[in-house]
């Protein structure tokens, strides 16, 4: 019995090794915690997209891509632990949904050579790729987050939003507090007053925050929250009659999740995005034809559509098709993570190929180069319709302000390559 | 039959006194710490000592100080969480600041730090008793995590309140930042566990050990026999925050590379480490690693186990683990309630009768 | 107020006044528990304080021992006065004390337990208790040599090991005796040393408490419940009734005092 | 003047707050005074109780998620509804049974052990049933719904309105939860003064063995008490629900309750009610008038910071017994 028993503690100690062949995309996923129920649905998308390649065609350049499933339970230890388990069984690429696990592997990533690939979160200065060789933001950031908001808000006002107030509520958490800076510096340009107001994880009571929003009545309220967080607060809005429409999310606050337990009074409730919202693309035939109907989808297909499962699904195809480019360039199928580096520094997703891939106008272009690592910053606005249970898209992508983020990236990730002794590469 | 007392007879007090009276525990001993220093260091990869090795001598580090206060001195802390941050954050500034200076020195310095505010934190336990003192340390749990969230000179004003550890060596070997190897890591906290567990061992086994359990075990008592509470409590408040300021300077500095505060430093962490010493053993050096080892390897255990050999899909996994997790932290309750530590000298006991019972 | 030194027939020497108690008065809230109370205890004698339930023995050595402090009256101890301390500041003053609900460290072994008698003589700093270097060493050593004097004495030697907690009534409470003799104290306080012990068990405590007496020199204050025992072992009494000191001297003349005949038996009150 | 309004608003709804904080504590304080058990799992408690409520509401298949993953199937729900009223009584039975078991498997074993012990183990527990709730209800955001109004009472804004010239923010969910919070403590009281279980209970709070001499059975007694804390949960946890939807997080509001109770003190069910008032008003009216100044998010630490503060001068808390010590 006991040396069954050791030999089994020893076997369960070692993970379990993925055929080397295949392309392995780890997926470091949440399905549990307090972030759970999103993190649930943004891996389903990761999942089922990869699964789609690998059933319709048979993988990406004849390799079949492997994801094995991770969960981190977003926590920052488990995610080390993830990471650790599945870099020597040939994995190519990380996507921890998490700001925390990210900062964890912005360093390690670096000398184990891999690639990193945080979409609209993570460390925004990662955008540098003179600093941060293996790090990619694109096709957002936090900071184009605020950047995209503010601009929606002055198109809004012809233009001017002198003597405006705006709120910023945040998660108070290194997450919560980068766009401080962005807004910081947009108010002095635009003339508007910030004010800041955190709230603490998880943030289920918010009563004395929002009694200050109706005491002060800002004009707009901009919002970077997570997990139970965006529900309370726009229960609070509601609650306290703020109109829904002067009340926008960061993206990480603007998934069916978050509206759907406020019900009726959601209606009108706004959030960036940076991909298209909803079922009505052709992809989503062949995802019923080739992983729903086989019953091969994760967790059954129960997510597929919302919002947080087509940023997964987007995630998914950023990556593929940087895989795609990076074999080109190779001229193998086999790609090592640095010749997926040079695919994503060489990436160039299209309108016409995401037409292609079956996905017209679901994501802005992405163009990549050595030293942009984040693309165009580009989002847009969409807005919740509590009578449909739908999204929809309010505004076409726009550009945020590089003027005032430009500089905050050099400033950053500067410090960082001082921090961490690291000699800017020439691109 | 070779397991006895019988035999080993002891001629001093010194002998008498020693850590392990018998000489087959003494040779396990020994030979714990050969293959521990000499031949796991050659051997590690960077799963072992990321996934297992390095984060169970970081906890076994923080429940031997939690242990001192808990275990020893009786006094049920759930500030550990805060306690370790202020030790990651102390060694970040210093780190930060003095890069010239030795990464041990300021791994040092920054548990003497936490020893300080532990101090601080330790005075209510002067007036307040109990579970009415774990909820009370959970003030400075909450306090302390605010507060290196909220002021950015803890974290050199970065834009997300992240704080990075630059890499630092020590005899040209690099210690901390992402170029170290996986046995640099685990040799540092190696190094660092064994050290203070001797010294954890050295203060419990003479006067201060003594005093710390009087209060324990009878406070009032305690004090008419002249123990002094105050310093009985605040030494204990202090030695223990000393600890756990390391582990969390470690847990920082060598383990994690990057922490933020609520995240890495939270409530959870403080009730993780109580669970340790609970399961481990409480007053026992033994029992912090073990239960240290216990709730570090059993998740990992299971997960692999779950996902990896059964197959699961990851999310039912995690959570049946919740439950597995939680009915052997029960089943160990009901089985010994006080711990593995108790469980392995039971065992002993049991050998040195053998195979004779009566 | 300086007696002689004297011989006591079994030949023991009972030297000047050690302790003294001036007007002793101890109120809990409204009650009265002692009531202007003096009396002395001499250098090497063994004083009993004596009186039925409720006559306020204990809050007496509570007060002796420090642990309560009287509203009125003086504590003097070797001829100064002692000012209101801690309960630990007068231990150090060299006064230890017994239990009459044990107050024994359960978790601990019965030699740790012995060993916390010792903790006023132990001077080691902290960084070489830590390392277990110097001082701290050699004082454990030397200690545990008078504590295991003191194991010897009280013939424990054969549980030494042992967690209290596992420990019969009788046997803790002859531990709970080696705890406070390693002290070495001046004055030794002993709380009912025999309540709840059957003849033979209070046949040995009485020999243990002449002998330490004998050996040591230890001058001892005991509070008693059964007289009989006391009247045995003590050079003087005091009897205590409902807060009041009915009675003191030796045994014989308080055994032949009206009012203490009267407590003892409940005429007075009722 | 405005400044004034605003305070007496916060306060208010700091009162509010308060009420839900101490509908919390109450379960905490009724298993600790009748056990001696401090209940790290009342929060948990409070989860599986709403989810299983929105479990049985809805129709949801326990376990679909594993046996579709075990078996391949497509189980979800069963395809009918349940109303409020019948789901409520429903997860009431299960709380009860739960409890059973929860004696049966757990304390029973752990009668006269140390009360950390105890408290480890109600952890294990909370770890146990949270899994369970996830595997028998699934993770993903649940709403709740039980028809409790909520948002903005209009009515007394403007009735404020006219009155002051100030109109008043209350939220309607909050009227509710005070009027259903001083129900059940009304009822507990009447339970525990006025029934022969409930003074069986009192005197088992006063003093297990006095208790077991009479012929109570300390067995039943935890059962029921523990049944009493499943329903006070399910309270909670309808109330938190309908306020944030049914998720993880629902359990963290445990934290909030412990100030409340070391406030309060462990074993008054007044002193949690009062705790409660004093926690929500309290760290409210910091975070409003303070909290801006020194960067706000202050709520978490000042509840404990506060509750701290004044233990130091009231150990025992504010209706807790006095802690006499004797040698």
């Amino acid at each position: 019995m006991k040396p069954k028993l050791t030999a089994l503690v020893v076997a369960g100690m070692m993970a379990a090794a993925p055929a080397m062949a295949d392309l392995v995309v780890p997926n470091m996923s949440y399905r549990t915690g307090a972030y759970g129920a999103n993190g649930t649905q943004y891996a389903d998308g990761f999942n089922d997209y990869f699964t789609l390649l690998n059933e319709r065609d048979g993988g990406i350049g004849g390799e079949k891509i492997q994801v094995p499933e991770c969960e981190t339970a977003y926590n920052t230890e488990k995610g080390v632990e993830c990471y650790e388990a599945t870099k020597d069984t040939g994995a190519l690429i990380y996507n921890p949904l998490s700001t925390g696990i990210t900062y964890q592997l912005i360093p390690k990533v670096a000398v184990d050579k891999k690639v990193l690939y945080t979409p609209g979160y993570g460390r925004t200065s990662g955008k540098n790729g003179k600093v941060f060789e293996w790090v990619f933001n694109a096709p957002a950031n936090y900071w184009d987050g605020a950047s995209v908001a503010i601009k929606y808000l002055l198109d809004e006002n012809g233009g001017d939003l002198s003597g405006k107030k705006i709120a910023l509520v945040y998660h108070n958490s290194a997450y919560g507090k980068e766009p401080i800076r962005t807004l910081q510096g947009l108010a002095e340009k635009h003339g508007f007053s910030l004010s800041e107001i955190p709230i603490d994880a998880p943030g289920q009571e918010q009563k004395s925050q929002w009694l200050q929003i109706r005491r002060d009545r800002p004009d707009y309220v901009i919002m970077y929250g997570w997990g139970v967080m965006n529900q309370a607060a726009i229960q609070e809005a509601a609650n306290i009659r703020f109109p829904m429409e002067n009340f926008i999310g960061i993206w990480w606050s603007g998934s069916e999740v978050d509206v759907m337990p406020v019900g009726a009074k959601a209606d009108g409730y706004k959030a960036l995005t940076f991909h298209g919202v909803g079922k009505d693309y052709p992809v989503y035939d062949e995802l019923q034809e080739y992983v729903i109907d086989p019953g091969k989808a994760s967790q059954g297909g129960e997510h597929v559509g919302s919002v947080l499962y087509s940023r997964g699904m987007y995630a998914a195809l950023v990556i593929s098709e940087a895989i795609r480019k990076a074999q080109e360039l190779a001229g193998v199928s086999e790609i090592t993570p640095e010749q997926l580096r040079d695919g994503f520094e060489q990436l160039d997703i299209t309108p016409e190929r995401l037409e292609e891939l079956g996905l017209p106008d679901f994501g802005p272009e992405i163009k990549l180069s050595c030293d942009n690592h984040g693309g165009s910053g580009m989002a847009r606005m969409q807005q919740w319709d509590a009578e449909a249970k739908a999204w929809n898209l309010i505004s076409e992508f726009t550009e945020p302000d590089q003027e005032i983020i430009a500089p905050l990236i050099a400033e950053d990730s500067e410090a960082y390559a001082k921090e961490a002794g690291i000699t800017p590469r020439d691109c | 039959m070779l397991y006895r007392e019988a035999g080993d007879f002891k001629t001093s007090y010194r002998d008498d006194g020693q850590t392990f009276p018998i000489r087959l525990d003494r040779w396990a001993y020994y030979a714990a710490l050969a293959v521990a220093f000499l031949i796991v260091p050659f051997i590690i990869n960077d799963y072992w000592a990321n996934a297992v090795f390095v984060p169970f001598l970081i906890y076994a580090i923080a429940a031997l100080g939690l242990n001192i206060l808990t275990g020893y001195a009786g006094q049920v802390s759930l500030g550990t969480g805060g306690f370790m941050a202020v030790g990651a954050y102390a060694v970040y500034k210093l780190m930060t600041s003095f890069p010239e200076i030795n990464i041990v020195i300021h791994i040092l310095l920054a548990g003497g730090i936490t020893a300080i505010v532990g101090m601080l934190f330790g005075l209510p336990s002067l007036r307040i008793k109990g579970f009415y003192l774990a909820v009370a340390t959970l003030a400075a749990q909450f306090f302390l995590v605010w507060l290196f969230n909220k002021v950015p000179w803890f974290y050199n004003y970065s834009a997300s309140g992240q704080i990075n550890a630059p890499e630092r060596t020590i005899l040209g070997f690099a210690v901390t930042g992402p170029a170290t190897s996986a046995p640099a890591k685990y040799l540092i906290c190696l190094v660092f566990a064994f050290a203070l567990a001797w010294v954890a061992r050295n203060l419990t086994r003479g006067m201060s050990g003594r005093k710390w359990m009087a209060i324990r075990d009878m406070d009032i008592a305690a004090e008419i026999i002249g123990v002094n509470p105050l310093t009985a409590k605040l030494s204990a408040f202090a030695v223990s925050s000393f600890f756990v300021g390391i582990a969390g300077a470690l847990l920082f500095s060598v383990y994690l590379g990057a922490a933020e505060v609520g995240e890495a430093f939270g409530i959870n962490k403080s009730f993780l480490v109580l669970f340790m010493i609970i399961i481990g053993g409480l007053g026992s050096i033994f029992g912090s690693f073990a239960g240290a080892a216990f709730m570090v390897l059993l998740p990992v255990l299971l997960k692999n186990l779950l996902v990896g050999g059964l197959g699961w899909p990851t999310d039912l996994a995690a959570h049946i683990e919740l439950m597995i997790v939680g009915a052997l932290i029960v089943f160990f309750l009901i089985a010994e309630p006080h711990g593995l530590a108790r469980l392995w000298a039971l065992t002993k006991e049991k050998l040195r009768l053998w195979p004779f019972p009566h | 107020m300086n007696q002689q030194t004297e011989i006591t027939a079994d030949g023991r020497q009972i030297g000047g006044t050690l302790m003294e108690m001036k007007n002793i008065t101890l109120r809990f809230g409204g009650v009265e528990a002692i009531k202007n109370i003096s009396f002395d205890i001499r250098e090497g004698e063994i004083r009993a304080i004596i009186g039925p339930n409720g006559a306020g023995k204990s809050s007496m050595l509570n007060v002796i021992s420090g642990f309560y402090v009287p509203q009125e009256g003086e504590v003097w101890f070797k001829g100064q006065r002692r000012g209101p301390m801690k309960p630990y500041q007068v231990a150090r003053l060299g006064i230890a004390r017994t239990f009459q609900n044990i107050a024994l460290f359960d978790g601990m072994t019965v030699l740790d337990n012995i060993m916390t008698g010792r903790l006023n003589r132990m001077r080691a700093g902290f960084l070489s208790q830590a390392l277990w270097w110097g001082a701290a060493e050699r004082e454990e050593i030397e200690n545990r040599e008078r504590v295991e004097r003191v194991i010897d004495f009280l013939e424990i030697q054969n549980i030494r090991k042992t967690p209290v907690g596992r420990l019969p009534y009788g046997l803790k409470k002859r531990v709970e005796l080696a705890r406070a003799l390693a002290a070495e104290p001046q004055i030794l306080l002993l709380d009912e040393p025999m309540a709840g012990m059957n003849v033979e068990e209070k046949e040995d405590m009485s020999r243990f408490v002449l002998d330490v007496n004998d050996e040591f020199g230890t001058t001892i204050a005991l509070i008693e419940h059964d007289m009989g025992v006391v009247m045995d072992l003590s050079d003087r009494v005091v009897v205590m009734d409902y807060g009041r000191k009915i009675g003191d001297g030796t045994p014989d003349e308080v055994r032949n005092n009206q009012e203490v005949i009267d407590a003892y038996l409940g005429v007075a009150h009722d | 003047m405005d400044q004034m309004f605003f305070a007496a608003e916060v306060l208010l709804n700091g009162l509010m707050t308060g009420v839900m904080y101490a509908l919390v504590a109450l379960g905490f304080v009724l298993i600790f005074k009748a056990s001696g058990v401090f209940n790290y799992a009342q929060g948990v408690l409070a989860l599986f109780a709403a989810l299983t409520l929105v479990g049985i509401q809805q129709g949801q298949v326990p376990f679909a998620h594993m046996i579709n993953a075990m078996f391949g199937t497509h189980i979800e729900h069963f395809g009918w509804t349940v109303p409020s009223v019948l789901a409520i009584l429903l997860t009431g039975a299960v709380m009860v049974l739960l409890a059973f078991l929860i004696e049966k498997l757990v304390l029973q074993h752990l009668i006269g052990q140390a009360p950390i012990i105890l408290f480890m183990a109600t952890i294990g527990l909370a770890y146990f049933l949270e899994g369970l709730g996830d595997v028998m209800w699934g993770a993903d955001i649940k709403n709740l719904d039980v028809g409790l109004p909520q948002g903005i009472s209009e009515t007394i804004e403007t009735a404020t309105a006219e009155w002051f010239g100030y109109g008043f923010f209350i939220d309607r969910l909050d009227i509710w939860a005070t009027l259903i919070a001083a129900l059940l403590v009304a009822a507990l009281v009447g339970f525990a003064q006025y029934t022969k279980q409930g003074r069986a209970m009192r005197a088992v709070a006063d003093d297990h063995q006095a208790a077991l001499s009479v012929g109570i059975s300390l067995r039943f007694i935890w059962v029921m008490v523990w049944s009493i804390a499943g329903f006070v949960a399910l309270v909670a946890g309808v109330m938190w629900g309908t306020k944030s939807g049914v998720q993880f997080s629902l359990s963290l509001i445990a934290l909030k309750a412990l100030p409340v109770l070391m406030l309060g003190g462990f074993t008054s069910i007044p002193g949690a009610i009062v705790g409660g008032l004093v926690i929500g008003v309290g760290e409210k009216l910091f975070e409003f008038f303070v909290g801006p100044m020194i960067g706000g998010a202050t709520e978490n630490w000042f509840a404990y910071v506060l509750a701290l503060l004044f233990l130091v001068f009231r150990p025992q808390g504010l209706f807790g017994e006095r802690i006499i010590e004797r040698v």
